[in-house]
């Protein structure tokens, strides 16, 4: 067979090539020469998700592309997460470089792993098949599961890892199940192939109505939600990320918190946006039906999750587990974006939570000193005037994440609200908006805590180096520009297409 | 010559309040007293120039405008700062500046070596402007606007000695009760503006205003009905209007301001509290007869209100022993009897009182405030008595203000008490048993007036020196005897003894003297007042026109009680002369004495439960307790619903496990079952 | 030949048994072999469906699977292991310092 | 230059910030820094009432598209009207008065401070001028944060409750106008056929022309969604209760701004969105609101009849003056509504130099218990002067500028055409007067007159010259917006009108109302 | 075909019991080993259902190398028996009944309503083509399914990184 029918496109496998391949090097350098330098390490982390950014704006613009045989595509939704993942994965080095080095961990394995998953997230974006998700989708989780518990000696870390890791491949075991049972679904007697796990097949085979079994496909695509709901944390699979977050290192819970969750929702949105989504007219009555189903069930979990999220987050003393909960709150916000069944909304609110949420925990993780001592809200009493610049930042990230007009926070908020508006959710949009009021309540509670409380004796300002300094600018200038000039970046997502309906294997 | 003497009236106060306001304190009393004193004598000379330069228009009944601004203009509604200039206001400005002007003078010498002298005229001056922006304005709203500056200026001067509490306390309840009944105005002025479209009094094509007055003129009057004052018409224009009067003009229900006011220095109580704002009550009602004409329930109220404040006060004020306390009494009870002109539809004999009344009861008051310079500033008549030969011209003069408020014939009060009960008894207006009950408790009063005042004059200047007996405090001003007041406190004294002596000679009833017209005042006043509609014709001595049949016998009627009000108070200032000289320290009864307890029912009706209520149920319980305690409660419920639900995360793998399955479960079974 | 049905029912009742072992069993282990089960579970769902189908996909994704399910057990076992140096225990229940 | 007169004068404070930021360590330079930025822009702002036409509509416009992705039609428009006019001159006036009086009551964390109020300043005229939804919500909101620290970092003993609070409760309603704003923008797109904007003037143009006709129950709807957010900031009973929190907890500066012109954001949005938009809403609710109004004219007072601190009782005061606001608002006639717009102004100016007057004997005493005073026109004359006649405004006395407005409002509720219970609630609302009268001279007897109780109150020193500085411009606008309210009245003439024009003939429309078309929400 | 039926009840049955022993066994080294008795069963059910190749590889991975790797873990950690068992939360065993049951109950609907469908006849063209056979796993592997084939390395790659960096001991 010639390899161009095998489909094979190597440079719509570049960006996901490089960052595996740096991975690869760095793990080979650190072989070699024993102890690889945390700045090497660092720097060709940084270069690399350069590389890879720069190989994912030169495919932009290209009409949608499968290749390897329909495993991938290569269409701007992919692009788009594809350049959110790897904006989390470099301010995610950026502001390891320091960590690592203050917590003397193992350098080289720790870029690497932060690599890897990097390249397992950008596979979930380019997947079009459920092959290559539950691929991309473990190649992070297992990453994940060992940069959770790369505190070796920390009980806390390694209790993260151990929850994850549990709570996770059993979501796993649901979400796979579930790919069974679309697959099961998708025979069509005499087609080839026969059944498929390939999307856009699975769209058309839904499309015509003429499936094997309609049932298998509803109790798979509830089982998928069950995984898909476990990896974004949403309400009720969302139990494991506080606990998670809280225990393992800073950097980690940032990387969690964003990227794996950003990818989780490209997944997510792959599946069921793209493929599962009626168009309004010209559908058939299998489509509308399973669409409305599942927009139905998102949308009492984004209730759930948003709800739940914030009322929790209230009572919380821990600032990492505040965060936690908030950011499962923000994942119901998401979903009211996934529940309006349109993913462009989603993508903005992620990028421009990623960038908020990254930017907090950067902070956070610099406050919280070695071994994440002061993670407390109380240890936060009056630090505010001591390092102003870093509390007002903080300060900053903590608004927009509640959703201060003229920070990306609001904006994210706006469009997705917006959508879901426009769809009809009217209800789910007032009690998002409730639950934004509510939200203010504890992300102020830090504010007031830095600013008004009195200050701390033994508090001292921490010093910052330069890595660090560049990723702080970064998702603060990130956080204003799409907050105050979102225009670019909105039109650019306004025109991007999701060109799976006319993509054929 | 002049194109705004008007302005000039009202706008000379006002220049000599800013200046004293802003410069005084750095002036000398005698720069002072005369900055004051000019700019008032400017006043003065302005009006008599403004009257005497139109008169003959003014007893045409023709009005003078003067357009300054225009104030307020929203949509349809227009307020000007404009001036009016009619026989009413005319005879107005005319006493009001010129007693004030002596009371002025007065007060140079009263007010001698006081704190804050400069601000004591700056008050009375900026007093004189709101006084006169009252009378001539041209319009309701500029009439509340010296409405509410003689209240401001009251408040002030009642409140002058700012340390002591009793004159704060009693200035502060003079401007709420002032308020209470300025609500009433108000109400009055905005349904007068909905209903006739202007609060204009009167037209002006010049700037094309429409006059209320004449809308009111081409209404038909309401019917003498209970139900017609809360019909939303005249009636209710009324009736709302002459609350805001009561507040004024201190009349039964909001009279209790007035004897407290007199914590004020005398000077104020002579011109404020007696000669000028408190009559601002009958100004207006006067100057709205074309709405009371039509509104026959109102002028019920208004007489009965009137008659009853009369009778009320005058039982009190004998009752009183604090000198300034029987004239304020006295004043409640003489304002009552203006009213009861107004209401019985004689508004130009309730003018003319409030006239004759400006120059006695003022006179009594600067008579009494000699009293109490003399006595070094002991009010109390029990400790007086016998002053008559310490005080020779303060006795005569205030023996003079004694005769006239007590109708002792041919004196001014005679003539103008006379006219009201004449009125009264003769009125066409009110059905029958009316006038004469009405008549009855004016006559009733006019006895009691003389009464009163025999006992003020008997106790101060008659019998024992009974201030011998009380050692006065060695701190007191430095003791010693009684003694005259300066010139410039004598001066005033003499000049309105004077005018109470013979002002009345201006409206000698025409019934008199056959054919002859010598009710000047009447005739002058008359074209500013409205007339009835026909059937709601005044038997009066308004009506030249009442027909000469009629008139015969009516001057006999009116004669006959002119001699039976004379009798009366010959008889009154008998009983009184005899009564009080045998028993000068008469204990009068308990009731009187403590003027009904009326402050004290007012406390514990009103005061007392809305401060209570205010405190306890508004603040405490509705604001803290309901309202914040349930945003405080939905919080503490956020929170608690979130410190109930963390309590999932309960740290146990297997249960999060749990958890999932459950999620998994009741999601499989929605998409299997849908 | 059994049917479908029955082979996916087999199916069921071992993923079944797998989920409700990681929630009733309370060694990291176990835990772990019962996800496993699951796994194969799956994995069962998958041939027989691929078999039933004639599609060799199914089967292509169980190959992947099992891939998978030996880089998870790789990465699990290294997790139950640092645990264990660090507590002396392999009791999940005693692992619950963070919570609430 | 027209043109950008407006940007200029929203702008300029925040401009101040950098400045303050490199201007070394001196607090003086600071403090002139800031009241220089200040002061110009209320100069510059000056050139907007003496350039405004009287007979114009919306002017000094500036209209650039700014978000057009995903349909939005986000646009940077900025203008005034005779609506907007003067709040943005209140708002330039007062703030410059705030920083002169704070001069010396800062003691830590100053440039902070200053840039605090700058940013305010910024959000706070935005808020006016904003002629976009977004960019009025995004005003809205931003204007809260240095308020928000304001409270926080410089108020006093519970000052974390009350600035937590005030955030919260502006928040749920900000919120909930956000959802109606996404609505609006909605219903309007789809009412032109998709050309979805958030510009007001031409939503309130399609409102008006009938292009965009909103059923009833959805105008209800919406209508809330607004008013809520603007009730809960005038504050409306029984909304208020974050205010007296605020305002006792903030410092000086802060509460000024607070009365003067934060709470004036809501009645503007009332004025600016609620009646034009959704008209016969407006008027279906109004009877409701405007028993609100009254509760809150009777109860404010009442309440702030018996408070113990000063502060205190100028809130609740406020509660009861912004009572009578609203209800001039909903009574839908020229007086009403322009008597609105002019009490806006006079509240800004009385209650904002009430605040300074407390905030003056707090600076020299460290309490504003009224029972800590008495008896200090002896020691502090001009003092006592200067605060009477805050307190006569406050309680309208004529000729000052309280009363203009309060009649005006008064006799437009008295004699609207188009409110049920108008004699009611005008009759109703006068109590208001006698009661402001009541409390406002009792709190003055009892901190001014009288015998001096307190030693410590002997040695006070009477205001100085920077003081006065502050007090006797205030104390001049008062007399003069008393005597002359044409200067300002004519200004609003026109647009309020325009507003009654459009409420009344929406009410009169009842064709529209019964037969229940128009757009709904889906 | 009956032969067939026959098997697959068989190992069915084997296939239960022993995963439900894996439930029983209190001890993990029991567990373990009555989970590669499960994995075998399967195996031979995969016969039955003709994929010879991932029977085989059942066997060989699963059963082989990664049972292993836990029964060498298990003894490796040698956890003394006498440890005392915690366990919180007991309520959570009796939601395994209830829950099992709903999750049977939820399958077995889905399931019951499957159309009928019988296995497809082998390909005239010979067994060895056949799906399940190596050759069609291999031929798929490196045509359709080349891509997840390549990135399945880089996860066993990663997945070598992080067990080797967890597990390694402090000094290294």
């Amino acid at each position: 067979m010639e390899p161009n029918q095998i489909g094979i496109n190597y440079q719509a496998i570049l960006p996901e090539t490089i960052t595996g391949g740096v991975a690869i090097i760095i793990m080979m350098i650190d072989a070699l020469s024993r102890r690889i330098e945390r700045r090497v390490a660092g720097g060709l982390s940084l270069l690399g998700l350069a590389g890879a950014a720069v190989s994912v704006a030169t495919m932009w613009g290209r009409n949608a592309e499968p290749s390897f045989r329909g495993m991938i595509v290569t269409d701007q939704f992919r692009l788009f997460f594809a350049l959110i993942f790897l904006v989390v994965s470099f301010l995610i080095v950026l502001i390891s470089i320091r960590w690592i080095q203050e917590e003397q961990l193992p350098t080289g394995e720790y870029f690497a792993l932060l690599m890897f998953a990097t390249t397992g997230m950008l596979f979930m974006s380019a997947a079009n098949d459920l092959v290559m998700i539950f691929l991309g989708l473990e190649i992070t989780s297992i990453s994940t599961y060992v940069l959770c518990g790369y505190r070796r000696t920390d009980l806390r870390s390694n209790e993260s890892a151990m929850k994850y890791f549990i709570l996770g491949s059993f979501s796993t075991a649901f979400l796979l199940y579930g790919m069974a049972f679309v697959y099961g679904a998708s025979f069509q007697a005499g087609a080839r192939p026969a059944a498929t796990t390939n999307l856009q097949l699975l769209k058309e085979r839904i499309s015509s109505g003429a499936l094997f079994s309609p049932e298998m496909l509803f109790a798979g695509a509830a089982m998928m939600i069950v995984g898909f709901g476990f990896k974004v944390a949403t309400a009720p699979f969302h139990v494991w990320s506080p606990d998670v977050y809280e225990g393992a290192p800073t950097p980690v819970t940032a990387f969690l918190s964003t990227g794996s969750k950003a990818a989780a929702f490209a997944a997510f949105c792959r599946v069921f946006i793209l493929t599962l989504a009626a168009a309004p007219i010209a559908e058939s009555a299998l489509m509308h039906s399973i669409h409305s189903v599942w927009v139905n069930a998102l949308q009492v979990m984004a209730i759930l999750t948003m709800t739940l999220g914030n009322l929790v987050a209230i009572v919380q003393g821990n600032i990492k587990r505040m965060l936690a909960y908030s950011s499962i709150a923000h994942a119901g916000y998401a979903l009211v974006g996934m529940v309006a069944s349109d993913w462009k909304a989603v993508a903005f609110y992620l990028l421009s939570y990623v960038v908020i949420n990254i930017g907090a925990f950067a902070i956070i993780e610099v406050f919280a000193q070695r071994g994440d001592k002061r993670t407390e809200i109380s240890d936060y009493a009056g630090i505010g005037f001591q390092s102003l610049g870093l509390a007002t930042a903080l300060s900053l990230f903590l608004l927009s994440l509640a959703g201060i007009p003229l920070t990306a926070g609001f904006m994210a908020k706006l469009i997705v609200f917006k959508s879901a508006w426009g769809s009809g959710f009217h209800v789910l949009v007032v009690i998002a908006v409730i639950n934004s009021a509510i939200s203010w309540y504890y992300y102020l509670r830090v504010i007031v805590a830095m600013f008004f409380a009195d200050q701390q004796p033994e508090f001292k300002a921490p010093t910052l180096n330069r890595s660090f300094a560049a990723a702080l600018v970064l998702t603060i200038i990130a956080t204003l520009y799409l907050g105050i000039l979102p225009g670019r970046v909105l039109d650019t997502l306004d025109r991007a297409t999701d060109q799976i309906s006319r993509a054929r294997k | 010559m002049f194109e705004y003497p008007l302005a000039i009236v009202v706008f000379s106060p006002l220049l000599g309040a800013a200046v004293l306001g802003l410069f005084g304190k750095r002036m000398s009393e005698k720069l002072i007293g005369s900055i004051a004193c000019l700019t008032v004598a400017v006043s003065t000379v302005f009006a008599f120039y403004a009257f005497f330069e139109h008169r003959a228009g003014l007893e045409a009944g023709q009005k003078f405008h003067e357009y300054l601004f225009t104030w307020i203009s929203v949509g349809s509604f227009r307020a000007d700062f404009a001036f009016v200039l009619d026989s009413l206001s005319g005879i107005y400005i005319l006493f009001v500046t010129f007693v004030a002007f002596w009371i002025h003078v007065f007060a140079t010498g009263y007010m001698r070596g006081e704190d804050g002298y400069w601000r004591f005229f700056a008050y009375l001056n900026l007093f004189m402007f709101s006084m006169l922006t009252l009378v001539v304005a041209d319009n309701f709203l500029l009439m509340f606007v010296g409405w509410e500056g003689v209240g401001l200026c009251s408040y002030l001067l009642i409140g002058y000695y700012f340390t002591k509490d009793f004159a704060n306390d009693a200035a502060k309840k003079a401007f709420i009760m002032n308020r209470v009944g300025d609500f009433g105005f108000l109400l009055g002025v905005m349904l007068l503006f909905w209903k006739a479209g202007s609060i204009f009094y009167f037209d002006d094509p010049a700037r094309g205003i429409h006059g209320a007055f004449n809308w009111a003129m081409a209404q038909v009057g309401d019917p003498l009905s209970f139900a017609s004052i809360f019909a939303g018409g005249i009636s209710t224009i009324a009736v709302l209007l002459f609350v805001g009067a009561t507040g004024k003009s201190a009349q039964i229900p909001l009279f209790v301001w007035l004897p407290d006011a007199m914590a004020g220095p005398t000077p104020v109580s002579a011109l404020i509290h007696a000669a000028t704002m408190v009559t601002a009550g009958v100004y207006m009602v006067s100057r709205a007869s074309s709405i009371y004409v039509k509104a026959p329930a109102a002028m019920l109220i208004v007489a009965i209100i009137g008659a009853g404040t009369a009778l009320f006060a005058a039982t009190i004020g004998i009752a009183q022993w604090d000198i300034k306390k029987v004239l304020a009494y006295s004043t409640i009870s003489q304002l009552g009897y203006m009213f009861l002109a107004c209401g019985v539809g004689a508004f130009t004999a309730g003018i003319f009182h409030v006239f004759t009344h400006a120059f006695f009861k003022a006179l009594l008051f600067l008579g009494s405030g000699s009293v109490i310079v003399g006595m070094h500033h002991e009010q109390d008549m029990h400790r007086m008595g016998g002053l008559k030969k310490y005080m020779p011209i303060t006795y005569r003069t205030m023996l003079v203000g004694m005769l006239a408020i007590s109708g002792f014939p041919l004196f001014s009060g005679f003539f103008s008490k006379d006219a009201i009960l004449y009125n009264t008894f003769a009125t066409g207006i009110l059905p029958a048993p009316w006038p004469l009950l009405l008549w009855a408790v004016g006559l009733l009063t006019a006895l009691l007036t003389a009464i009163y005042m025999t006992r003020l004059i008997v106790l101060t200047f008659f019998g024992d020196e009974r201030f011998a007996e009380h050692s006065h405090d060695a701190h007191d001003h430095g003791g010693g005897k009684p003694h005259e007041s300066p010139p410039s406190m004598v001066v005033p004294l003499v000049v309105l003894a004077v005018g109470a002596a013979l002002v009345g000679f201006l409206g000698v009833p025409d019934a008199f003297w056959k054919g002859a017209n010598l009710n000047y005042f009447e005739r002058l006043v008359a074209p500013s007042i409205s007339t009835a509609r026909e059937s709601f014709v005044l038997t009066d001595t308004i009506h030249a026109s009442a027909g000469a049949a009629e008139h015969s016998s009516e001057a006999g009627e009116e004669i006959a009680l002119a001699v039976v009000s004379s009798v009366v108070a010959i008889a009154g200032l008998a009983l009184g002369w005899f009564w009080f000289n045998r028993k000068p320290l008469w204990q009068p009864p308990r009731l009187l004495e403590n003027k009904y307890y009326v402050d004290e029912v007012y406390d514990e009706t009103v005061i007392q439960p809305v401060k209570q209520g205010s405190t306890r149920l508004l603040w405490k319980t509705i604001d803290v307790g309901l309202i914040d305690g349930a945003v405080n409660g939905a919080a503490a419920l956020a929170s608690r619903l979130g410190g109930g639900m963390r309590y999932i995360q309960s740290g146990l793998a297997r249960s999060y496990v749990a958890l999932v399955v459950l999620g998994a479960l009741v999601l499989i079974a929605y998409f299997v079952i849908k | 030949m059994a049917p479908l049905t029955w082979y996916l029912g087999l199916s069921a009742l071992l993923f079944t048994i797998g989920a409700v072992g990681v929630f009733i069993k309370r060694n990291a282990i176990t835990i772990f072999l019962c996800i496993e089960l699951m796994l194969n579970a799956v994995n069962l769902a998958l041939v027989s469906l691929s078999s039933f189908f004639g599609d060799i996909g199914g089967q292509l994704f169980v190959f992947i699977v099992m891939t998978v399910a030996a880089a998870e057990a790789a990465v699990g076992l290294a997790i139950i292991i640092s645990i264990y140096r660090n507590r002396e225990s392999l009791n999940v229940d005693e692992v619950d310092n963070l919570k609430l | 230059m027209d043109n950008y007169l407006l940007t200029i004068v929203t702008l300029l404070p925040l401009a101040g910030i950098p400045l303050l930021l490199v201007a070394g360590k001196s607090e003086t330079t600071w403090k002139w820094i800031a009241l220089i930025v200040s002061v110009a822009t209320f100069l510059i702002s000056l050139l907007l009432p003496i350039n405004f036409n009287s007979a114009g509509g919306l002017q000094f416009q500036a209209d650039a598209p700014w978000i057009s992705a995903f349909n939005l039609g986000v646009r940077y428009h900025v203008g005034v009207d005779g609506l907007s006019i003067w709040l943005v001159l209140l708002t330039t006036f007062l703030v410059p008065l705030a920083l002169i009086s704070s001069w010396n009551s800062i003691h830590r964390r100053l440039r902070e401070f200053l840039i605090a109020m700058l940013a305010l300043e910024t959000g706070m005229i935005g808020v006016f001028v904003a002629m976009d939804l977004f960019l009025f919500y995004i005003f809205w909101e931003v204007m809260l944060v240095p308020m928000y620290f304001l409270i926080g970092v410089w108020g006093g003993e519970r000052r974390i409750y009350a600035a937590i609070k005030f955030v919260i409760y502006t928040m749920i309603g900000s919120l909930l106008m956000l959802a109606g704003i996404i609505a609006l923008y909605y219903l309007n797109g789809q009412a032109t056929g998709g050309r979805f904007t958030f510009d007001i003037p031409t939503i309130t143009e399609n409102v008006k022309t009938g292009a965009l006709l909103i059923s009833p129950t959805s105008q209800s709807l919406l209508f809330w969604a607004f008013a809520l957010a603007f009730l809960i900031k005038v504050p409306l009973f029984p909304f208020h209760t974050w205010l007296p929190d605020a305002h006792v907890e903030a410092p000086t500066a802060g509460s000024v701004i607070l009365a003067g012109v934060l709470l004036k954001m809501g009645t503007y949005g009332l004025m600016r969105f609620n009646l034009p938009l959704f008209p016969v809403a407006a008027h279906e609710w109004s009877v409701l609101i405007c028993s609100l109004a009254v509760v809150g004219v009777i109860y404010g007072a009442l309440v702030a009849m018996v408070q113990p601190d000063l502060k205190k009782l100028v809130a609740y005061s406020s509660v009861s003056h912004l009572g009578l606001v609203v209800l001039g608002i909903f009574s839908f006639t020229d007086q009403g509504m322009q008597g609105a717009i002019y009490q806006m102004l006079n509240h800004g100016v009385s209650t904002g130099a009430l605040f300074l007057i407390v905030g003056m004997i707090y600076d020299r005493r460290h309490t504003r218990l009224i029972s800590e005073f008495g008896g200090l026109a002896r020691v502090m004359p001009a003092y006592s002067t200067l605060f009477l006649v805050v307190v006569l405004s406050s309680i309208a006395l004529p000729l000052l500028n309280g009363f203009v407005g309060e009649f005006l409002i008064l006799v437009g509720t008295f004699t609207s055409p188009v409110l049920p219970h108008a004699r009611l609630f005008a009759s109703l609302a006068s109590i208001g007067m006698i009661l402001s009268s009541v409390y406002m001279l009792w709190m003055y007897q009892r901190v001014i007159l009288g015998e001096m109780k307190n030693a410590e109150n002997e040695r006070l020193a009477d205001l100085n010259n920077r003081e006065k500085l502050v007090l006797v411009p205030i104390c001049l606008l008062i007399l003069w917006m008393g005597v002359y309210p044409a200067v300002f009245l004519s200004r609003s003439e026109q647009m309020v009108r325009a507003l009654r024009g459009r409420v009344t003939s929406a009410v009169e429309r009842p064709a529209n109302v019964t037969a229940n078309n128009g757009i709904e929400l889906r | 075909m009956r032969g067939e039926t026959i098997l697959f009840v068989v190992f069915a049955v084997l296939a239960l019991v022993t995963a439900l022993n894996v439930l029983v066994q209190r001890n993990p080294l029991y567990s373990a080993l009555s989970l590669i008795g499960t994995l075998a069963s399967l195996s031979a059910v995969y016969m039955t259902l003709r994929a010879q190749f991932i029977a085989a590889v059942q066997i060989v991975v699963y059963a082989g190398a990664i049972m292993v790797l836990f029964v060498f873990v298990i003894m490796l950690l040698n956890v003394p028996k006498d440890q005392p068992q915690v366990e919180k939360q007991k309520g959570l065993r009796y939601l395994a009944i209830p829950f099992a049951g709903l999750l049977i109950a939820e399958t077995f609907t889905v399931l019951q309503r499957l159309p009928a469908r019988s296995m497809p006849p082998l390909p005239a063209s010979g067994g060895d083509q056949a799906v399940g056979t190596t050759w069609s796993i291999g031929t798929a592997l490196f045509t359709d399914y080349l891509l997840p084939f390549e990135v399945t390395s880089v996860l066993i790659l990663m997945a070598v990184v992080g067990a080797m960096v967890l597990a390694r001991r402090e000094n290294d």
